[in-house]
């Protein structure tokens, strides 16, 4: 959750309504809603504004990093460096200011301007390369661990010290610890490299182009499977233990016990009482992971050689290829919040009090 | 009324903990007969919840029942040990036979269904109705304690304090139980509202029959809605007998210094004493009777022998002085 | 104030408290200490090259083994304990005091100042953090050391914790006993650090622990791929010589494997600790009797227990 | 996992090079860009003609035949030859070449002093400025592209999707991850053998070590560690290793900075190293030790004066001596100045390459061992790269300098204050002169030429020549054989190998392995 | 006429006003379903209390009680009105003067587990007050604690001063905050249900100390409570709230024996008081008749959109009427357009309904 305060508008007339009627409540929860959009809009501004800033206060400039490449290939002339500089380096040679217009006007029409790592591709081409892979491999696994963890978490904190708490707890701690891409090395290496069950690395055959063909993503999916498995592995834990404290502190709620004591069947006491009471909290630390699984992805792409977002942002950051950094750490905020929002209005639906006090 | 009994609880003794237990309810024993208001009062602490959730099989750790038993007297067939009962046959018997209305009807509902629909829940789980038939009874059901049918579509949280104490009263006569057990289910709403629930209680009672052992701290309460009243302390019955004779001629000076310590709304102003002293750690019980320090009366031999409750007449009580045993002596 | 009663260290009673602990002191020892032991009793060093062969399997005089550079395995795991401890406990002291000071500054702030406290704290969250480590660390290009990155771990990760401590100080700010404390004359600045923070205690140790770890997880990281100070021996850097170097291809498990179970080794000790900090912090957890005076006092109010909201 | 037969028997005559060191790619086959996806030139795009410097220097043709000097090196014709194709099926003809030219100088992407080009006879002529005797090779490297499609194009900005080249192969498929190039059936010079080659992403040392050993790489020039465990010896029959030597590797100083100005500061340091054991230091039999002046002594012996040809033995009290005339005293181990300031120096590095800081790992070890605090700061590339530009550091050991077929461009590269490459600070007018006699000496005098600037190497101590640089060129010949090795070196297999003349040599020289 | 214990002072019905409200109001906005509306906590009230009396303020939950305590201890701000102390408006805008106005006036909080916090021992919370209004050197302040302790009962103070809140019963609890308040030696005390939560045994305790106070130092005190028997008991006058008014005040006896107003009427109908059972019917068998009976009235529906119980308007009819006419028998349609003036009903006692006036 985005942590939202709305302050509390100031008195209207008494309104003596005794039920406030539909419409009004529309209305109502309509104004919430807007001021809610507002402080997205102020959120996305500073956002862009902080990723405007963020990549130029990175030492080293662009050109001086394509010269040493290109000079790798041969001697480079002083009318090379020349214009290399200005084609790479423009951007410091203008105030900041009018690059920070230049920068978010572009953005309003969606332009980016060119990569440099990747020059002359438009950054926009560059992200859309990568933001499918990224979305599909993270978010599918981050759902994964997330659904998994809770269920687990809720069998382990339905009763706190019993056999599964004991063994499953600390054992998740210990897993939920471990540096993944130090545990993705181990699970490449025993499961693709030794025992050859998954590919070693990518995205899906290289030779496949991505597309709606079913070898394509047959062979996406082969690629997806070991490094979904660590993501889902090295985070499962995280949720887990977030859902088996909730849990054991819900199922000592007065409403459990009277779900018990009504007669109903464990499962039904466990599902429909504790664990929906108790997976609330976790639901909003799902949006901030989903949004985050843009940019947290970072390490296991690398392991994995795969040519999601996080590949690409190492290599912007390699290669000082500012505009690429900007449009990437703007697509990783931008979805932070919109997670952030799907869920702020998804939460009014699951915990019905939101509905009445949205503060 | 009836001298059915359909519930014998007999030595019922509950520790908390394992390694140091301390024992909060100590080998209680009562009859609870049917159609009969059977009203628990004690100080804070001194297990009257415990009790509760213990005849009701509701203990949590680290409650453990050490002792006892709780035999339920259905109308047909053999008397059941809810103490030895299997979990299929306890959950058959819950709500069913036996609801339970909880202290707190605030956080006794679950916040995310809707009212009906834990009604709806209970009676899918007891009854064999179909949803529709659940959801009109839910709404009968609350409109029998004053709530509009309609609102059973309600959250919990658009319920003010009274309606969610009333709805937890409807609730637990959902299946027309037999015994309703009931934990101070009005603390949380002010005198009107209280006598309004009560009035409705009582008039429910009167109708269907059921048998309700509630519990509160207000004496004043009890005497005015039970039939029967029983006074716990440090874990034990200090006194036990009908409500007017309890409250007109206490045996117990426990009993006595809780009558005398609420001041009274129309009589002549009377004096009013407090006990004294504070209530006993059960951890470090004071040895012989558990109220000794703070008894006005105490005599030689209350700080060792701990007297038991003897009963004579339907009025017993626990104490050394006043027990039925010393006076028929004097 | 008499302080008799925090001062005396009461073991606690949990039993996974007490493992976390005891693996937590073992570190700090070794972290201490164990440079001594090593130099002095198995006479290694972790930066010595070619002290023996290159990726030797373990042995009396190696006892991990050596890297693939010839150096002492174990020698290296013992230094690096210092220098990811060190890390850890800067990086998390600095990403707690921030956590803590914008947390509770924004919650307890009320008016435009505290909104705009709140919008920066919401801004940083929506800030992905790795990257903004990654890019602020090839800021400092390595220099000044351990201590550059241990600072700049610190102060790139202390949004989710500052959220956390923001949301506990809303719900601490209209508490009775700090309105009681308005009537009884005291100063705002004394409410907050007194009647205020000391309630956050269990908050901000648990996240003072996890920030330790995520500490050492964010050095490792940065280590891994190659924004780190790589030629400092830490968990991370030796992770990262790991890695680089195929130890797992050449097999030398003696190698590959150490540093990682170290930092999940501090990562699950902080877990176990993290139980037991709501002793720390709850003068009614800290009785030697738990649930006698607590239980009672608890529940005779007969209303919902304080922090139950 | 299930594949087809006729899936798997294609695969299994596929070619895959492990090209590109970044996990992902974009299109770009523009020949003149700097972020051009490797096999561009070479495999699409022909380049006029190379010199194979793993060979002697030989001369090797593209699509130039041969070439001759004119007017004291001021002219230079190149004979073309006339089977060119482009793959569009039309001819590659003369005007095609001038127009390349022109295009270049005209968008200043030639580092040539070219004043003219003009067809003549069955080539193109070319005039100089000034004699470009050293600049033969940048010349023959130049990929000619057809006139009719690149007349408009804008160089810095064109990404070329669909290219026409002259080359053995076409573009055939580019996803995120690969580049495949399929044999052209009409390729005018000769039956094109590999039918497909794949130029794949490997973006760490772990995986492409992992790749080679399955045989899912068939070639590649990574440094991984320990190649002859992690991959000679996994398969002794078909792993090889064959490593290139084509440029030198030196510790430079930085020149600005005190106490480095100073000469014997520079001998000291020269002095205290071994040179064998920093070879060694990662990958031993890769790199190899050095001489004084920078040159092997199997490519260059013959211009490199005696006593210059062997690497400087490590000799502390040599270089004990060369400290004590800077001003440098050891004491309690540590060697200090006369204010007690122990001499230090950091060798930058770039943490993210694991051979670099480990060579620099073992240099910082050995100069500590003369009593100077040596310490190794590894940083992001960008960082360093920013770093070098600004001449912020003590000392870098990352940078190698090309040899290339003409040592003009070797050194100047290195020693110039004119050269992007030469981050030294070295800014001296007898290395001007020197350089300037070597740009216009005519083949002959070339070698006479350099001793000028060998003598300021071994004197002046400008760069200290630490190794030769070994590109590991590891290839694998379970699917393809008729490699170019050390006893047969046909082409240089050099970085470059993946591109150009030398590229296009090799796998025009494949042969599929017999079964078996 | 009085409770018996307090017969050694009496305070002269003419002694002056120490503290005054004066048209006091407080809207309390709203969140969420019903945004924008507000709840009329407290609207228009004039109370004084006079020095060396116990005022008791009764009244259902909800009706405005603690708001109205906590305006007066400026715990909070009023939408409009004023207060007096000692004849003279507040000033609560200013931190320093807010600060003046806490020495004179103390108020307990309705529940001591919340409003004492459990991290300082009873030391430290009561030095603070004490170091706060007056300045006593340490080894005074030691000696001033443990006074104040044993003053409220807690003897020996010695062994209650290290204490932790969470190591006093309930009633001990209450005590140390009676303590806190009077350590800042404040003429006036605001008791917001000081006793409400405790057995009757504790409260009997605390009541017992309160009139000991004013008896002993002419303390002032607001004694908001819902139990009426001991309003009855300790207090010289009670006030009744409903819904954010005062609909009926006067001397105690008068109050709660001769109560005019139809809610005071029916707050003391619904009371328990055994006596009244056991002087009736003396069977139990017609409990059940004597509550349903009590009860009284048309169902007051609680639902939570009529706000303060069914206070704002409950029947969406003017603010201005009357607030209890929805559940009131004797409703009249002049009830739904305004409050009355309050009416004289003989020796100080007054009430707020058309049917007195
Ligand atoms: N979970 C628990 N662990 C340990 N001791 C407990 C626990 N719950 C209750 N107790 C102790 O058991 C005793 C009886 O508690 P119980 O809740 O039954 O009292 P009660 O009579 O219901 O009090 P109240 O009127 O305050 O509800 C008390 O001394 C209490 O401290
Ligand atoms: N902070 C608040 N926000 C919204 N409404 C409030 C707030 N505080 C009080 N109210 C409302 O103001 C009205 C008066 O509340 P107040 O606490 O003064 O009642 P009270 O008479 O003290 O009740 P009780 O006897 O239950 O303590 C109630 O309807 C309550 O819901
Ligand atoms: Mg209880
Ligand atoms: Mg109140
Ligand atoms: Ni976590």
């Amino acid at each position: 959750m985005g942590g939202v305060t709305l302050s509390p508008a100031v008195s209207k007339a008494p309104a003596a309504v005794r039920r406030t009627s539909r419409s009004a409540v529309r209305r109502i929860w309509g104004s919430v809603l807007l001021k809610r959009i507002a402080f997205y809009l102020v959120a996305a501004w500073a956002a862009a504004t902080l990723n405007f800033l963020l990549p130029r206060l990175m030492p080293g400039d662009p050109a001086s990093a394509i010269l040493l490449k290109m000079s790798e290939l041969g001697p480079v002339t002083p009318d090379r460096v020349q214009l290399v500089h200005r084609l790479f380096g423009g951007a410091h040679s203008e105030p900041l200011w009018r690059q920070y217009f230049s920068y978010l006007g572009g953005l309003f029409h969606g332009d980016f301007g060119l990569s440099l790592a990747f020059y002359p591709t438009p950054v926009s081409t560059v992200v859309r390369s990568g933001f499918l892979w990224s979305v599909l491999l993270l978010g599918v696994s981050t759902v994964i661990a997330f659904v998994l963890g809770t269920v687990l978490g809720a069998l382990a904190g339905r009763r706190p010290g019993g056999w599964l708490d004991t063994v499953i707890s600390p054992l998740s701690i210990f897993v939920h610890s471990l540096p993944y891409f130090w545990a993705a090395l181990i699970l490449v290496y025993v499961f693709a490299f030794r025992l050859d069950w998954f590919p070693l690395s990518g995205g899906a055959r290289p030779d496949l182009a991505p597309g709606f063909d079913p070898r394509f993503i047959s062979s996406a999916v082969t690629h997806a499977l070991l490094p979904a498995a660590t993501i889902v592995l090295t985070s499962i834990s995280g949720w887990l233990i977030h859902m088996r404290n909730m849990m054991a502190s819900v199922v000592n709620e007065d409403y459990v016990l009277l779900a018990r004591a009504k007669g109903l069947s464990e499962t039904r006491v466990t599902t429909a009482y504790a664990a929906r009471n108790a997976v609330l909290p976790s639901v909003s630390s799902f949006a901030v992971s989903i949004g985050l699984v843009v940019g947290g992805s970072l390490l296991t792409e690398m392991v994995f050689n795969y040519p999601g977002l996080g590949s690409l942002l190492n290599q912007a950051i390699l290669n000082l290829d500012y505009p690429l950094m900007q449009a990437l750490f703007l697509v990783i905020s931008m979805t932070v919040l919109v997670a952030n929002f799907v869920m702020d209005c998804l939460y009014v639906l699951l915990d019905p009090r939101t509905r009445e006090a949205a503060s | 009324m009836t001298a059915d009994p359909i519930l014998d609880v007999a030595g019922l003794t509950v520790e908390y903990g394992t390694d140091r237990p301390s024992r909060a309810v100590d080998d209680i024993s009562f009859r609870l007969h049917r159609g009969e208001i059977l009203g628990v009062a004690g100080e804070s602490g001194s297990g009257k919840s415990t009790l509760m959730t213990a005849v009701t099989r509701l203990e949590r750790p680290p409650a453990r029942i050490v002792a006892g038993s709780v035999r339920y007297h259905p109308r047909d067939g053999e008397p059941v040990d809810l103490l030895g009962a299997p979990n299929r046959q306890l959950r058959e018997l819950r709500w069913d036979r036996l609801a339970v209305v909880f202290q707190s009807a605030m956080t006794a509902l679950n916040p995310v269904m809707r009212v009906g629909a834990q009604f709806v829940d209970v009676l899918r789980a007891h009854r064999r109705i179909g949803r529709k038939e659940a959801w009109q009874r839910a709404a009968e059901l609350l409109e029998m304690v004053g709530i509009p049918g309609d609102r059973a579509r309600n959250y919990p949280h658009e319920f003010s304090g009274g309606m969610r104490q009333r709805a937890a009263i409807a609730l637990a006569l959902a299946c027309d139980p037999e015994i309703i057990v009931m934990d101070e289910p009005t603390t949380a709403v002010d005198v009107v509202m209280q006598r309004q629930i009560l009035g409705r209680l009582q008039e429910l009672q009167a109708q269907f029959g059921f048998a309700i052992v509630f519990i509160t701290h207000d004496l004043s309460l009890l005497v005015e809605l039970a039939d029967r009243i029983m006074i716990m302390y440090a874990g034990r019955v200090v006194e036990t007998g009908a409500a007017a004779t309890i409250y007109r001629d206490p045996l117990h000076p426990y009993t006595l210094g809780l009558r005398d310590s609420s001041p009274s709304l129309h009589g002549r102003p009377r004096t009013v004493r407090a006990i004294g002293g504070s209530a006993p750690d059960l951890w470090d019980l004071p040895k012989g009777c558990a109220f000794h320090p703070r008894c006005p009366r105490r005599t030689d031999g209350c700080d060792t022998v701990r007297p038991p409750l003897l009963t004579v007449g339907g009025h017993g009580t626990a104490c050394l002085l006043t027990g039925p045993a010393t006076q028929e002596q004097s | 104030m008499t302080r008799r009663h925090h001062v005396r260290f009461r073991v606690p009673a949990n039993r996974k408290v007490r493992v976390g602990l005891a693996v937590f002191l073992l570190l700090v020892l070794v972290a201490a200490f164990g440079q001594l032991f090593v130099g002095h009793v198995l006479g290694q060093s972790a930066n010595r090259l070619h002290a023996g062969g290159n990726l030797e399997s373990p042995s009396g005089r190696h006892w991990l083994g050596t890297t693939s550079f010839g150096q002492d395995v174990f020698a290296q795991l013992v230094a690096g304990t210092r220098t990811s401890l060190l890390v850890g406990l800067i990086g998390g002291a600095i990403a707690t005091a921030l956590a803590v000071l914008l947390g509770v500054l924004s919650g307890y702030t009320t008016g435009r100042s505290g909104a705009a406290l709140t919008a920066f704290v919401n801004i940083f969250l929506v800030i992905p953090g790795l990257p903004l480590l990654i890019l602020v660390a090839s800021y400092t290009r390595g220099r000044g050391g351990w201590l550059t990155v241990a600072v700049i771990i610190g102060l790139t990760s202390w949004a989710g914790g500052a959220r956390a401590k923001r949301a506990q100080t809303l719900s601490l700010r209209n508490r009775d006993f700090v309105e009681a404390a308005n009537y009884s004359g005291e100063s705002r600045t004394r409410i907050l650090l007194l009647e205020v923070i000391p309630h956050l205690a269990p908050v901000i140790a648990s996240t003072f622990l996890f920030s330790v770890v995520g500490s050492i997880a964010a050095e490792a990281g940065l280590d891994f791929i190659g924004a780190g100070h790589a030629s400092t021996v830490s968990w991370g850097t030796m992770l990262y010589w790991v890695q680089s170097q195929g130890a797992l291809q050449s097999g030398a498990w003696w190698w590959f494997l150490p540093p990682g179970l170290c930092i999940a080794l501090v990562g699950t000790a902080a877990g176990l600790i993290n139980f037991g900090v709501d002793e720390l912090a709850d003068p009614r957890l800290r009785t030697r009797k738990p649930g006698s005076a607590a239980g009672r006092s608890r529940r005779s109010g007969g209303v919902t227990p304080e922090g139950a909201r | 996992a299930c594949t087809s037969g006729e899936e798997a028997s294609s695969a299994s005559s596929v070619l895959t090079v492990a090209a590109y060191s970044q996990p992902t790619l974009q299109a770009n086959f523009n020949p003149f860009s700097p972020n051009a996806l490797r096999g561009t030139v070479g495999l699409i795009y022909e380049q006029l003609f190379d010199f194979n410097t793993a060979d002697k220097n030989q001369f090797m043709p593209g699509l130039a035949t041969k070439y001759t000097w004119d007017a004291g090196g001021k002219a230079l014709h190149l004979e073309l030859d006339n089977r060119a194709k482009w793959s569009d099926g039309t001819a590659l003809s003369r005007d095609d070449v001038v127009f390349t030219f022109e295009y270049m100088k005209q968008h200043k992407l030639l580092a040539v002093p070219l004043t003219t080009v003009v067809p003549e006879g069955g080539g193109v002529t070319l005039t100089f400025a000034s004699p470009a005797y050293s600049q033969i090779q940048q010349i023959g490297r130049v990929a000619i592209v057809p006139r009719k499609l690149w007349a408009k194009q804008d160089p810095d900005t064109y990404i070329n999707r669909s290219p026409v080249g002259s080359g053995p192969y076409a573009l055939g498929r580019v996803t995120g991850q690969q580049v495949s190039f399929t044999a052209r059936k009409d390729y005018w010079r000769q039956d094109v053998p590999v039918k497909q080659i794949n130029y794949v992403t490997t973006s760490s040392t772990n995986l492409l070590a992992q790749q080679m050993v399955r045989h899912e790489v068939d070639l590649s020039y990574a440094g991984i560690p320990n190649i002859k465990s992690q991959y000679l010896d996994k398969d002794t029959a078909h792993n090889h290793l064959w490593p290139i030597r084509a440029s030198m590797k030196p510790l430079l100083l930085n020149l600005r900075r005190a106490p480095f100005d100073n000469v014997h500061v520079r001998k000291g340091i020269a002095l205290a190293l071994d040179r064998e054991k920093v070879a060694d230091a990662y990958n031993p039999g890769v790199y190899q030790a050095v001489g004084p002046t920078g040159l092997t002594a199997q490519s260059w012996g013959q211009v490199i004066p005696d006593g210059a040809k062997e690497p400087l033995a490590q000799d502390r009290q040599a270089a004990l001596k060369e400290m004590a005339q800077a001003g440098y005293q050891l004491k309690g181990g540590r060697l200090v100045d006369a204010k007690g300031k122990q001499l230090s120096l950091e060798i930058l590095t770039v943490s993210t390459f694991a051979d670099g800081m480990a060579y620099a790992q073992e240099l910082a070890g050995q100069l500590s061992q003369l009593g100077i605090k040596a310490t190794v700061p590894g940083e992001a590339p960008s960082a360093y790269v920013a770093d070098e530009g600004k001449h912020n550091f003590d000392a870098v050991f990352g940078d190698a300098y090309v040899f290339g077929s003409n040592l003009y461009n070797f050194y100047w590269s290195m020693l110039s204050p004119d050269s992007t490459q030469s981050i030294i600070g070295w800014d001296d007018p007898a290395t001007k002169a020197a350089l300037d006699k070597l740009a216009k000496a005519d083949p002959a005098g070339q070698t006479e030429a350099t001793k000028g600037l060998e003598k300021i190497m071994t004197d002046q101590v400008p760069t200290i020549p630490v190794v030769v640089k070994g590109t590991p060129y590891m290839y694998s010949t379970t699917r393809y054989t008729g490699w170019p090795t050390e006893k047969n070196p046909y082409t240089t297999p050099d970085p470059g190998a993946v591109s150009g003349v030398y590229a296009e040599k090799l796998f025009l020289s494949l042969r599929p392995a017999t079964k078996g | 006429m009085t409770a018996t214990a307090n017969d050694t002072y009496k305070a002269p019905d003419t002694a002056p006003p120490i503290l005054e409200a004066v048209g006091l109001t407080r809207h309390i906005p709203m969140h969420g379903r019903r945004h924008g509306q507000v709840v009329r906590a407290v609207d228009g009230v004039d109370l004084a209390l006079r020095r060396g009396q116990i005022l008791a303020l009764v009244g259902q939950s909800g009706s405005g009680k603690s708001t109205l305590a906590r305006l007066l201890a400026l715990g909070d701000r009023p939408t409009s009105g004023e207060i007096r102390f000692d004849g003279r408006p507040v000033n609560a805008e200013r931190r320093r003067d807010r600060r003046r106005h806490y020495g004179h006036v103390q108020m307990i909080m309705q529940d001591p587990f919340a409003s004492l916090n459990r991290l300082h021992r009873l030391r430290y919370i009561l030095s603070r007050p004490l170091r706060n209004f007056g300045t006593p050197g340490a080894a005074e302040l030691e000696a001033r604690i443990i006074e104040l302790l044993e003053r409220v009962n807690l003897t020996p103070g010695r062994e209650f001063i290290d204490k932790y809140p969470h190591e006093l019963s309930g009633g001990q609890r209450q005590r140390a905050a009676v303590a806190r308040a009077l350590a800042a030696d404040p003429s006036v005390l605001l008791g917001d249900e000081p006793v409400s939560m405790l057995d009757v045994s504790i409260r009997l305790d605390i009541l017992n100390l309160l009139t000991e106070l004013r008896d002993r130092d002419g303390l002032s005190m607001l004694y908001i409570t819902h139990d009426i028997a001991s309003a009855r008991h300790v207090a010289d006058e009670v006030v009744v709230m409903f819904s954010g008014h005062l609909v009926e005040g006067g001397p105690a006896e008068a109050v709660t024996q001769n109560a005019k107003h139809p809610y005071t009427q029916l707050l003391l109908a619904a009371s328990p008081d055994p006596d009244r059972l056991l002087s009736g019917e003396a069977g139990t068998g017609t409990a059940a008749a004597s509550l349903a009976a009590a009860a009284g009235g048309p169902d007051a529906d609680d639902d939570p959109d009529s706000a303060a119980g069914s206070a704002t308007g409950a029947d969406g009819g003017t603010e201005a009427g009357c607030p209890f006419r929805a559940r009131c028998p004797h409703a009249q349609a002049i009830c739904a357009e305004r409050m009355p003036e309050a009416a004289d009903a003989g020796s100080g006692h007054w009430v707020r309904c058309w049917l007195h006036t």
